[in-house]
């Protein structure tokens, strides 16, 4: 069967003001139909980029190499009037940040109903008609379709945002920090909404967080990132409960507060900041920070290693295919 | 003049600002209208206390500062020829000259209410009468070159503030720039001399042919269109210069918002998102500054009235300075002012009701 | 009001379809719409002139007239309104300047000069048939005896009458109390005659505004008036004194001479005047106008603060007490180089000035023959040494030996006049020659009329525009004209008084005889050149340009080589023919000759050529608007077929 | 896609955004750090006094904002025209023969037109017109300048009093700015000059004086950012006077910002000067441009087809003015990172 995302050494570098930066370093990774995937990393680490790539939402002069398979098609070689049929219609993003991601003086429904119109060609009545019944899908009042953006609360908005993804049933959903902003028990519900959608729908679900444990709940498989690059891909319970890269254990550890913005960046018990993308570190990029550090670490280039078939890791230390001491974990912990 | 080419967004009108929240703020329970129909009262009770107040300042000002022009009416209404002592007692009996200051301010204030504004120094008639006359023209002639600045203005203004640093947004943000660096009375020159002196496509002045055309509104349709073109379009070129920068600037402000890259993850044509997503957005800042500069408007009918001899309010205001003729600078002062405010408290209203973030929220 | 079409436009955006393509297509096709529309308006407003002629004449200040009341014009225009429209008693003479019969034949006075009576034309009639009689004329006096605001601008006159008297239809009878010169002319084009069967009805005639379709006694009837734009007025076809060539006169009003040039260039004015030397060079280039200068009676003078002070010899201003010595003035007067003023401010177009009599008035005008003040900074030095200003001060400036101050005098000038800017460079460096010190300052002209009323000045320029009449400028030296308290006031020039020039004003009021009277007027005008209490630069010539394509014989005033424009009288504009009329009357003496070669054809083919070149360039600019909007339609339609593949 | 890239001037924090009419709804701050100054990590202030180090950071941004504005080209071009026009304004006395504006002395022909000797031909009298353009210059700059300069300090003031003091005069001073940023100024300008004499003096009151209130609501709510900032609540939890918050605080990190405003000033108030001399309301002894082209048109340019005495005065503003807010914008983006890149 045909992955419906496959992904092949992707590499994206951005072109600023101070130069190329490069954000995905080498990805690869790929999604069967109806298979869930969580994507996990701190900010920068190239998740949302990721996330953008797939639809091709990078700014202009970004630089895009590798390979995008999405259901069969190359999305960065593909023309631009295919690659706006497959924009939403093939797969739909759940950005980050409702608030910013609807348009403020449109109408709540006017705004779902917009991709209907655009790619089944419905009229205006069908596709607002369609929006209504979306919103009652993700458990929104359907009166909302008249409200504006800002006279709903946040999790109102993100269902609208999920609402919108379902528009035009993509077999694909990326959801970027879905759920980051809302408090624990709206988060609780958006994700469980996700998840029986995903499950009954059969699509495909690409999940990015920095939360583990919301991954780990919702995805079949995890994969952690780090500037740039998978360090560690395996079943998403298993890598959860026993990481093998240090980051990765790092992050499980974690339990980070909900909205604070700190903790987002800077996970409970890991010193340092996120290295910087234009200036990353030689070898294992994680290695100044890296609590299991090891003198050929700042000099290796480390790839992925298989821990198991179905799991993989990028760490020196993985080779001896052994889970990492406990104590190890302690002392991350102290850190 | 102290038009600010690069005034950029301004601060939304009172009640827009915090909306910007970003995280969860309790939603509007009730449906919108309901609660907040007290509050836009509230709003609508500042917005209209302060322009009166500011209605009552210019009314004040005006008086004071035409008082300060010495002048002599007399010579004024005399005419050409000389004047004998009773002639000239008359007439300041007649105006009220001999009266002391008090008295005089007593009479303006008075005079508010009646709505007698006086007479002109000049023409003897009634300065409201002069007023209304020439109101339509220069009516014509502003709301010529705003639609016509305001629709391109705010056209090119999106185009260019959507692909920043591309040659069409450099060389419209150039053009632009020179056009507003241009005096408008010079560009008036300039443009006479070449399209009514050495083309002779268009009058050179005025309102209508000297020579008369036929009755009937075809007719004086088409000879007034053809006098207007020149004026209009200088009067134009200055607004819609600014009108370029303003939108471009808004445009530019709305650039990085995400719900654009939704809209573009939507499959949504480039243009498309622009004009459905961008424009509206970014519209409404701009109709915020553009109605703040609406004293600018007045700024530009006054010199190209002059230039293009228009037969407008701001012709009249420059032939009453040469007098000088104080009822009739007094009037048009407060005409010109009170039409301003008015116009922003207008703007202040309708931006309530065009923006949603506002509209039903406190 | 303006904003509210773009608000609403927003508005639609927000509810329906946000579609920003709205305003701008609004935009466009109002463009699109009025671009070619009023290009082809151009030949469509041009074309009707073919059957009916108008004249029309570009003018500036007509905004400034308050109504058109014959009895109370203050303003130059309302005379010219008001003599295309009515008779006066006595014209005066369109050769020079000289009184002549207008609606009235002949005059004789009785020996003690008190007494004098008029015999009406019989012929003159009114436009709506009634015959124009005695009666109206003592109707008129008496309502300027009576009514206040007319005695006001007309009591010089009248209130030296004691009865005005109809002795039958024809024969009006005057007594007066004082002998008067002015009973000669009775102040000519300026007091009008009102039809008694109309303005008899008039219940307040000072309020009377000026109605179109009033009987008038002359050439034309008022049609209509728009105010600050234009008077227009139709020819009376039966007019007694014989009808005009045309049918309508338009005076239309311009507010800058610039825009009236180029008007008529364009064609759409046939005739203006008060052009400035340059304007005038440029249009004696066009083909199709022909210019005509003449001498004119606008006067530029510096004059000097001779000494401000009430009737009562109580002083008042600030003025250097040295210009009230006349060596001072005359000392000045002579390093004043007219001749050279003439060219720099006028490009030669102007008389060197002598006095307050222009030289077009010449029953009047005083040519200083051996009395003329020579040009030279000697002369002008050894007066101011024979004075005793012979000391100087560290700066090398002369010292008034009386008060002890400098001669150091201020100029003021109007800032709204370039010509001054320019002539007081001269007169600065002229006058330094003297060892004087001008400082010049700019003034608004209300700031310098405030403080020339109020005697706060040196020396300050002015102009003047006298009237054929002398003494109505000449009065202006006079004691009398003194204030009578210690205010402002602007009934003097130069606050100037000399009892023997007073004696003399007197003296020539009361003299009947035309020759003697002049006699008395050049001794008073030698008098004020002597004594210098103003000193006349030049007087301007009226420069006029008109479409000699279209229209020929305007009559000038003088005749040989004088204005056609603000003339005392309207023979300017009742002369005038159309070209396409003018069957062979072209070698009339006043006609230009230029004209004739301009016209092979006499049956309105200039005009048609006009119009066609209107016609001519039409068609290209409509085709070149159509193909810009086609090209620009088909690259937006190409663009839009194609903003599906871009990106 | 995070904001995290442009963390990179947040050393230079209090420079930060001069457009403080952003409260747009729906803006986002884009720098969440805020203040910035506590990331600059590498200082050690108890090693220097605090104002050696004050100085230091000044002297730091001062070099940055040299190095971004080389880097803005329209702005240097901008800044190279204001050079060489300020150059040729100064030293006009040196290569020009002033006499020779005088009526009397004027070299030439009447209305001459360009020739090698009159570059730009001659007016009515015979005057080059290069040379009045060239002494124009230097009344037209004067008015221009001095009137921004008294319009800013005017603005300054206004705003910094209404943003510090608050309470009812901050009221009130606003709604004086408010009404002064109403109004059509150029009538209101004309009015105060009618009133008072035209003069050069009363041009540049006119002109500062219906100028100032857009730069008095800037300076109040930057005022209002920089008095929000950790360190002037030190200040004031120290005892610092409102003098001292003032001048030694607020002043001189709104002096940049002033700096940009007071360049855009300067180009309207060279139109405002423009538009009232040619209305008449200038001093026609001293030859301005705008009386340049009052005087043209009155000459009878247009009809003589002159096109050089009109074309000169008027390129002269336009490009004096198009030169000042090229550099004004230049500056503003400068201290404003969200415009970089997108001019």
């Amino acid at each position: 069967m045909m992955p419906l995302l496959e992904i092949d050494d992707l590499h994206v570098t951005y072109r600023g003001s101070r130069g190329a930066i490069p954000a995905v370093r080498g990805l690869s990774f790929s999604l069967e139909p109806g298979e869930t995937l969580g994507l996990a990393g701190e900010s920068g680490c190239g998740k949302s980029t990721v996330a953008a790539a797939v639809l091709r939402l990078l700014p202009a002069g970004t630089e895009v190499t590798g390979r995008i398979m999405l259901d069969g098609d190359d999305v960065l070689t593909m023309t631009f009037g295919k690659l706006r049929a497959v924009r939403w219609a093939g797969a739909s993003i759940v950005f980050q940040g409702a608030m910013h991601s609807l348009n403020p003086v449109h109408r709540i429904g006017q705004q779902i109903a917009e991709p209907i119109i655009l790619h089944e060609k419905l009229s205006h009545e069908a596709a607002e008609k369609r929006a209504v019944e979306l919103m009652a899908q993700v458990g929104l009042p359907t009166w909302r379709a008249r409200s504006y953006p800002h006279q709903l609360s946040g999790g109102q908005r993100q269902r609208v945002m999920i609402a919108m993804a379902l528009a035009c049933s993509p077999k694909l959903i990326i959801a970027d920090e879905a759920t980051t902003a809302l408090d624990v028990m709206i988060q609780a519900q958006v994700l469980k909404l996700i998840k029986t959608l995903v499950a009954e729908r059969d699509i495909g679900l690409v999940m990015i967080s920095h939360d583990l444990s919301v991954l780990a709940d919702t995805c079949r498989r995890l994969g952690v990132m780090y500037a740039g690059k998978l360090v560690e891909h395996g079943p998403s319970h298993e890598v959860f409960a026993a990481a093998r890269h240090p980051y990765a254990q790092a992050l499980s550890a974690a339990f980070p507060t909900v909205g604070d913005p700190a903790e987002r960046r800077n996970p409970h018990g890991l010193a340092g900041d996120p290295p910087d993308p234009a200036d990353l570190p030689t070898g294992c990029p994680f290695h100044p920070r890296c609590p299991v550090v090891m003198a050929e670490c700042d000099s290796t280039t480390v790839e992925l290693r298989p821990a198991r078939p179905d799991w993989q890791a990028a760490c020196l230390r993985v080779e001896d295919n052994s889970a990492p001491t406990s104590t190890t974990a302690m002392a991350l912990g102290e850190t | 003049m102290a038009i600010d080419p690069t005034a950029r967004v301004p601060a939304a009108p009172t009640g827009a600002a915090g909306t910007s929240g970003n995280h969860d703020t309790p939603p509007g329970v009730g449906r919108p209208g309901s609660g907040s129909r007290r509050e836009f009262l509230r709003f609508l009770g500042v917005k209209v206390s302060g322009a009166a107040v500011s209605l009552v300042l210019v009314l004040f000002s005006a008086f004071f500062i035409f008082r300060m022009i010495g002048g002599d009416p007399v010579r004024a209404i005399g005419g050409d020829a000389p004047m004998t002592p009773e002639q000239r007692a008359e007439i300041e009996e007649r105006l009220g000259l001999n009266e002391p200051m008090t008295v005089q301010f007593w009479e303006y204030v008075r005079s508010l209410f009646t709505l007698d504004w006086g007479t002109s120094y000049v023409n003897n008639q009634q300065v409201t009468t002069l007023m209304w006359d020439r109101l339509p023209n220069t009516l014509l002639l502003t709301g010529t070159a705003l639609v016509l600045a305001a629709g391109l203005g705010i056209w090119i203004g999106a185009r260019a503030g959507w692909r920043p640093g591309s040659f069409f947004e450099k060389s419209q943000v150039g053009i632009s720039l020179a056009l507003w660096s241009a005096p408008t009375f010079w560009l008036g020159m300039i443009v006479i001399i070449v399209f009514s002196v050495q083309l002779g496509l268009f009058p050179v002045n005025g309102m209508r042919s000297g020579r008369g055309v036929a009755d009937g509104f075809w007719p004086q349709f088409l000879d007034v269109s053809h006098h207007l073109v020149l004026p209009a379009l200088t009067m134009a070129a200055v607004i819609y210069a600014q009108y370029v920068l303003i939108m471009r600037s808004s445009i530019l402000e709305e650039r990085g918002n995400d719900y654009l890259t939704v809209a573009k993850a939507k499959g949504l044509r480039d243009d498309v998102i622009r004009r459905r997503h961008a424009v509206p957005n970014a519209l409404l800042p701009t109709v915020t500054l553009i109605a703040l500069q609406f004293g600018a408007i007045f700024n530009g009918a006054l010199l190209t009235e002059t230039i293009f001899s228009w037969p407008g309010l701001g012709l009249l205001f420059y032939q009453a300075i040469r007098v000088p003729d104080i009822p009739l600078l007094q009037l048009l002062f407060v005409f010109f002012a009170g039409t301003t405010i008015l116009a922003n408290l207008f703007a202040d209203i309708i931006y309530r009701f065009l923006d949603p973030r506002v509209r039903g929220t406190s | 009001m303006c904003s509210s079409t773009r608000l609403r436009g927003t508005r639609i955006t927000m509810t329906t379809t946000p579609d920003m393509r709205r305003p701008f297509r609004l935009a466009a096709v109002t463009l699109a719409l009025t671009l070619p529309a009023s290009v082809l308006a151009a030949p469509v407003a041009l074309a009707d002139s073919d059957e009916t002629h108008t004249l029309i004449v570009g003018t500036a200040g007509l905004d400034n007239i308050p109504h058109m009341n014959p009895l109370d014009s203050g303003w130059l225009i309302q005379g010219e309104l008001n003599n295309l429209m009515y008779d006066p008693m006595i014209r005066w003479s369109q050769d020079d300047y000289s009184p002549s019969p207008g609606l009235v034949t002949e005059w004789d006075f009785s020996d003690d000069g008190l007494t004098w009576t008029y015999t009406m034309n019989p012929d003159a009639t009114w436009s709506d048939g009634e015959p124009i009689t005695a009666h109206d004329a003592k109707f008129t006096y008496d309502l300027l005896m009576e009514n206040p605001v007319f005695n006001g601008r007309h009591g010089e006159l009248v209130n030296n009458f004691t009865s005005v008297e109809a002795t039958d239809d024809h024969t009006l009878v005057i007594e007066i109390e004082e002998p008067s010169a002015l009973m000669a002319h009775l102040n000519g084009t300026s007091i009008m005659i009102m039809p008694e069967h109309v303005w008899g009805d008039i219940e307040n005639p000072d309020e009377y505004h000026g109605e179109p379709g009033q009987p008038t006694s002359g050439a034309f009837e008022l049609a209509e008036w728009r105010e600050g734009e234009f008077v227009r007025l139709t020819a009376v076809e039966d007019y007694w004194a014989g009808p005009v060539a045309y049918d309508e006169f338009i005076l239309q009003n311009f507010q800058t001479p610039e825009a009236m040039v180029q008007a008529l260039q364009a064609g759409e004015v046939d005739l203006i005047g008060n052009l400035n030397p340059q304007q005038y060079a440029a249009l004696e280039a066009a083909d199709h106008v022909t210019t005509s200068t003449g001498p004119g009676r606008r006067l530029q003078s510096l004059n000097f603060n001779v000494g401000a002070r009430t009737q009562d010899g109580e002083e008042i201003g600030d003025g250097h007490p040295a210009l009230r010595d006349p060596a001072v003035r005359l000392a000045i007067h002579h390093v004043i180089d007219k001749e050279q003023l003439v060219q720099v401010a006028m490009d030669g177009h102007a008389i060197p000035g002598v006095s307050l009599v222009p030289p077009i008035f010449s029953d009047y005008y005083w040519e200083p023959g051996d009395e003329f003040i020579e040009v030279s900074a000697d002369i002008g030095n050894q007066i101011l040494d024979d004075a005793g200003y012979d000391e100087r001060n560290d700066a090398g400036v002369r010292i008034d030996p009386e008060s002890g101050e400098p001669l150091e005098f201020r100029l003021h000038y109007h800032s709204d006049r370039p010509t001054y800017a320019i002539v007081k460079d001269f007169i600065v460096d002229w006058v330094a020659e003297l060892d004087i010190v001008l400082n010049d300052i700019a003034m608004d002209t209300t700031p310098l009329n405030e403080a020339g009323d109020a005697g706060n000045y040196d020396i300050e320029f002015g102009t003047w525009n006298p009237g054929p009449e002398a003494t109505g400028t000449l009065v202006y030296h006079t004691c009398d004209r003194l204030p009578t308290e210690p205010e402002p006031t602007d009934l003097t020039f130069a606050f100037y008084c000399n009892e023997d020039y007073d004696a003399l004003f007197e003296a020539q009021l009361a003299e009947s005889d035309l020759e003697a009277r002049s006699e008395i007027l050049r001794e008073m005008q030698a008098l004020l050149y002597e004594e210098t209490p103003s000193i006349q630069m030049y007087y301007e010539n009226q420069l006029e340009a008109y479409n000699s394509e279209r229209w020929t014989n305007f009559g000038t005033q003088p005749s040989a080589g004088g204005m056609i424009r603000e003339q005392q009288g309207a023979f300017g504009y009742e002369a005038a023919t159309p070209v396409s009329m003018d069957g062979g009357s072209g070698d009339d003496a006043t006609d230009d000759d230029a004209t004739d070669d301009d016209t092979p054809a006499d049956d309105g083919e200039p005009a048609a050529a006009s119009d066609d070149d209107g016609a001519g360039a039409t068609p290209w600019i409509i085709a070149a608007v159509v193909i810009v909007v086609a090209a620009g339609v088909l690259l937006f339609v190409r663009r839009r077929r194609t903003a599906d593949e871009r990106e | 896609m995070s904001g995290d890239g442009l963390n990179e001037r947040s050393g230079r924090g209090e420079e930060r955004a001069p457009s403080a009419e952003k409260a747009k709804a729906g803006a986002r701050p884009i720098n969440p750090s805020g203040d910035g100054l506590n990331e600059r990590s590498g200082d050690r202030p108890t090693l220097k006094s605090g104002r050696a180090i004050a100085w230091a950071r000044r002297r730091a941004a001062l070099a940055d904002f040299v190095r971004l504005y080389s880097k803005q080209r329209a702005g240097v071009a901008g800044l190279l025209v204001l050079i060489v026009i300020t150059a040729a304004t100064v030293f006009a006395p040196f290569y020009t023969d002033e006499s020779e504006l005088r009526a009397v002395n004027a070299p030439g022909g009447r209305l001459e037109s360009p020739n090698s000797t009159f570059w730009f031909g001659t007016d009515e009298v015979g005057r080059s017109i290069l040379l009045q353009v060239i002494w124009g210059a230097r009344v037209s700059l004067q008015i221009g300048i001095v009137a921004a300069v008294l319009a800013v300090g005017l603005g300054t003031l206004i705003g910094m009093t209404a943003a510090h003091f608050g309470g009812w005069p901050s009221w009130l001073l606003m709604r004086l700015t408010d009404w002064f940023i109403v109004l059509p100024n150029l009538v209101l300008a004309i009015a105060l000059v009618v009133a008072l004499g035209a003069s050069r003096f009363t041009i540049i009151v006119a002109i500062a004086l219906t100028s100032w209130a857009a730069t008095a609501r800037l300076v109040r709510a930057q005022t209002m950012a920089i008095e929000g900032r950790p360190y002037l609540e030190r200040a004031k939890a120290l005892g610092a006077g409102h003098w001292h918050q003032m001048s030694r605080h607020v002043l001189p990190n709104l002096m940049p910002l002033i700096l940009a405003a007071a360049t855009l000033q300067v180009s309207s108030a060279i139109l405002a000067e423009a538009a009232l001399s040619f209305l008449g309301l200038g001093d026609p002894s001293q030859i301005s441009w705008g009386t340049l082209l009052e005087r043209a048109f009155h000459a009878g340019a247009i009809s003589y087809g002159a096109w050089w005495y009109m074309l000169p005065p008027g390129l002269a503003i336009l490009f004096v003015v198009l030169a000042f807010t090229l550099c004004g914008r230049a500056m503003e983006t400068v201290l404003n990172p969200r415009l970089r890149g997108s001019r």
